[in-house]
């Protein structure tokens, strides 16, 4: 029988390797899979390549990783918030590598990798200086740039409910990148508020089908972010 | 035409006012952070327009009642929204895809600088730091109509509204209306044309802060705004 | 207030033009929006191209748009079946075109065409007959094809529910190509069976956001298209 | 070794069988329209196999009893099919996505030719009349594994195991392993390996019936197929 469901957040990031490129949910705290980022700590994987659309907040989750000095390179849109540190003072002293994609393509480029389609045409970022060392073509009078798909090795996703499939439904803007982040790894690894049997999710209303997902833990309830940098928590 | 000092024009809230007076009923848009946001409060009464958020959500309502957030409910910016009848949630590549496909009517954004062939400025001053680009490469490269609220100048008196925009772009000929605390400015034909402008304000001390070039429109109007400015 | 709603199939499909891409739902029977179809019938319009993934049935809805002589040319990926015998026949005769399109590259390019982007490759079709005349390029070793976004003037949906905004839910294996149709087609004209109230959709179950529909019409009991082509039935 | 005239080997159900047994517990599998779809019934049991179809359904049932059939739930082959627990449904392009991108582990598919290089053709004799192509290339293109169920030689005796295709191909280098009347091959390094022969049937038969290179696997078997030939 098919059970996606593994009993740990230690056991859904083992076998994560030094070197993996780590998508990770969320648009700020927003399914931001904390759990699942904080047992990645935990986990030690080094050298990682981290996609996602922000550089993380105060000093748990995603700045807490970096912060951690595991990983070597952060692909998103906007790395500055009111309450990054971590990544901006790395960056400032040439630590970390930044590749800056709009967030737009971002997205695409991350769907595209799971769909299969290794390159697109974008008219985002035309004539712009993120377009530089990027092929231009014009179709239709109008001058697009050639970007490229994104893939992981492992993506960490916080959903809101799953069956044994793997089959996932989220929580209002919480959903975000979640859904083409599980399309775009070879191994998806889902933490979830509620475990459900299967055939409880409507057919019509899942949103990440069970073939998009290889890991689900519970984790019935999960650390909000922004309480946890307002009381000044570091992880570890 | 006798020049008087200039004064400050429109407030952050009468420009915000102003914005919303163009945006039709039914609608479909995107406000960026800052003063854009506050353009959902001034929209007339008996229009219904359908906002739109980067990070997934159509349809959404005005912000909660203290209390009342919703870590998980919450607009590009970061900040709590709310629920209405028609609300949707979807994903980010199909929030772009609204976004990029030209399905959103208007987006209002910031600006660093607007160049007089519509090119926008607004994400980086090109000197260093941490760049940050966000949504605002696929909304101007997307959405049908981009519309900028900002100063007239920057806080040193510079002119904003300029020939060509000296910081990175975000997107070349992207504008085509733009709000300042003077009044009104189409952009067209490789120029501003200014439509209205704010009450108090003399023509020459526009001119005075605009370097690009600049047409007053012959049927040049009084911006109205019932906010106290 | 924003009603998308429209009183009759005809007023639904008023203004469509001469010569129009028409986007028009449905795998087979199922999603087929029949009457609309036949309401386009009565409307007039000529020289229209028509993406669809099949030619039709017997001699109602598509065929019958087909047999009336309306179409100038389909862009399909499959024009057979067993009770498909008005395309076959004009086809023969040299009266209709046909752009043969593989179905998961016709799904990629109508969803392309409602996402904005212009043109992307994909390893389908390469080393193929299909990919003639193509641009092929090598990612990572492999030969990809380069296929160019399809967009609609108009859609043609069939859809379960609908809201005044136009937000949509489908029923089963009958939501296929709707979704990307809906996004593809600057005018996208949608049947449905059920009219609902402002939120009386899930806002997490929304399949089809209102932005994408332009009007929604009640046909709360459409015809079921193998039905009328068992009874030999022949529109108008 | 004598060379007997050669039978019919396996039947449809038999080869049907036989492919049923190499796909694992917990496989994502899209079978064809004809003998593929069969492959459903002689899953072993204990292993749970979701099936995947292009019009947008992932973990469906069998088909209905009759009077139960619903015209909106229905497979590529437009056949009824059932919900069970765990269905999901979602749109074309999405469906598309899962076969384009990898994500679905066998797809067991008929074939008109198959070459020893990987070729398959399975769409089109290149001779005319209407030519529909369906999902076929996409399959091959996209899914990890692609299996074939064929007859050893057309129903003229022309083989349909070459060392090229003559027809119109569906995908280049695409094809893994070929189920015949006549046994199991793998698809590898440029020729076909016989691993299981059917009982009853000569290798020289074999060889007489396939034009491309041949080699018969040092271990070879004979297809146990409990179905009856």
């Amino acid at each position: 029988m098919i059970d996606k469901k593994v009993q740990s957040v230690a056991e859904a990031v083992s076998g994560i390797r030094d070197g993996a490129t780590v998508m990770i949910s969320g648009f700020g705290e927003a399914g931001s899979p904390i759990e699942l980022i904080h047992a990645l700590i935990d986990q030690g994987a080094r050298e990682l390549v981290v996609v996602n659309n922000n550089a993380g907040n105060g000093y748990v989750g995603l700045a807490a990783l970096i912060g951690a000095g595991r990983v070597r390179k952060v692909i998103c849109s906007y790395p500055r918030s009111s309450h990054s540190e971590v990544f901006p003072e790395l960056y400032r002293a040439g630590r970390i590598e930044l590749e800056l994609v709009p967030q737009g393509t971002l997205a695409e480029r991350i769907r595209a990798g799971g769909a299969g389609i290794p390159a697109f045409y974008t008219p985002t970022s035309a004539g712009t200086p993120l377009a530089e060392g990027k092929e231009v073509r014009e179709f239709n009078g109008r001058q697009y740039v050639l970007e490229q798909a994104l893939t992981g090795d492992v993506a960490l996703v916080k959903a809101e409910r799953a069956d044994r499939f793997g089959n996932l439904v989220y929580n209002k803007t919480a959903r975000n990148f979640a859904p083409i982040m599980c399309m775009a790894a070879k191994n998806t690894i889902v933490q979830v508020r509620h475990v459900v049997e299967a055939g409880d999710i409507d057919p019509e209303a899942v949103v990440t089908p069970g073939i998009f997902v290889d890991r689900v833990v519970h984790v019935p309830n999960p650390a909000q972010e922004s309480k946890l940098v307002a009381e000044g928590v570091r992880y570890p | 035409m006798s020049s008087k000092p200039a004064g400050k024009g429109l407030n952050r809230e009468a420009m915000a006012w102003r914005a919303a007076q163009d945006i039709p009923d039914g609608a479909y848009v995107n406000l960026g952070i800052g003063i854009p946001e506050m353009v959902a409060r001034f929209v007339p009464a008996g229009r219904e327009v359908i906002y739109h958020s980067e990070n997934g959500i159509l349809g959404f309502g005005p912000p909660p009642e203290p209390g009342q957030e919703d870590p998980e409910l919450i607009n590009a910016g970061k900040k709590p929204i709310t629920l209405q009848p028609g609300t949707s949630f979807f994903h980010h590549a199909d929030s772009f895809a609204m976004i990029r496909g030209g399905h959103i009517d208007i987006c209002i954004l910031g600006a660093m600088q607007v160049a007089a062939n519509g090119d926008l400025a607004n994400w980086s001053t090109g000197e260093g730091g941490v760049p940050a680009v966000g949504g605002a490469m696929d909304l101007v490269a997307g959405v049908k109509q981009v519309f900028i609220i900002t100063e007239h100048t920057t806080r040193q008196g510079e002119p904003k509204l300029l020939t060509r925009c000296t910081y990175p772009l975000t997107g070349a000929g992207v504008v085509s209306r733009v709000f300042t605390n003077y009044g009104v400015f189409d952009v067209a034909d490789g120029r501003f044309v200014m439509r209205e402008i704010a009450s108090g304000i003399d023509v020459e001390a526009v001119r005075a802060a605009t370097e690009g070039p600049l047409e007053i429109s012959a049927d040049l109007k009084v911006v109205e705004a019932p906010v106290p400015a």
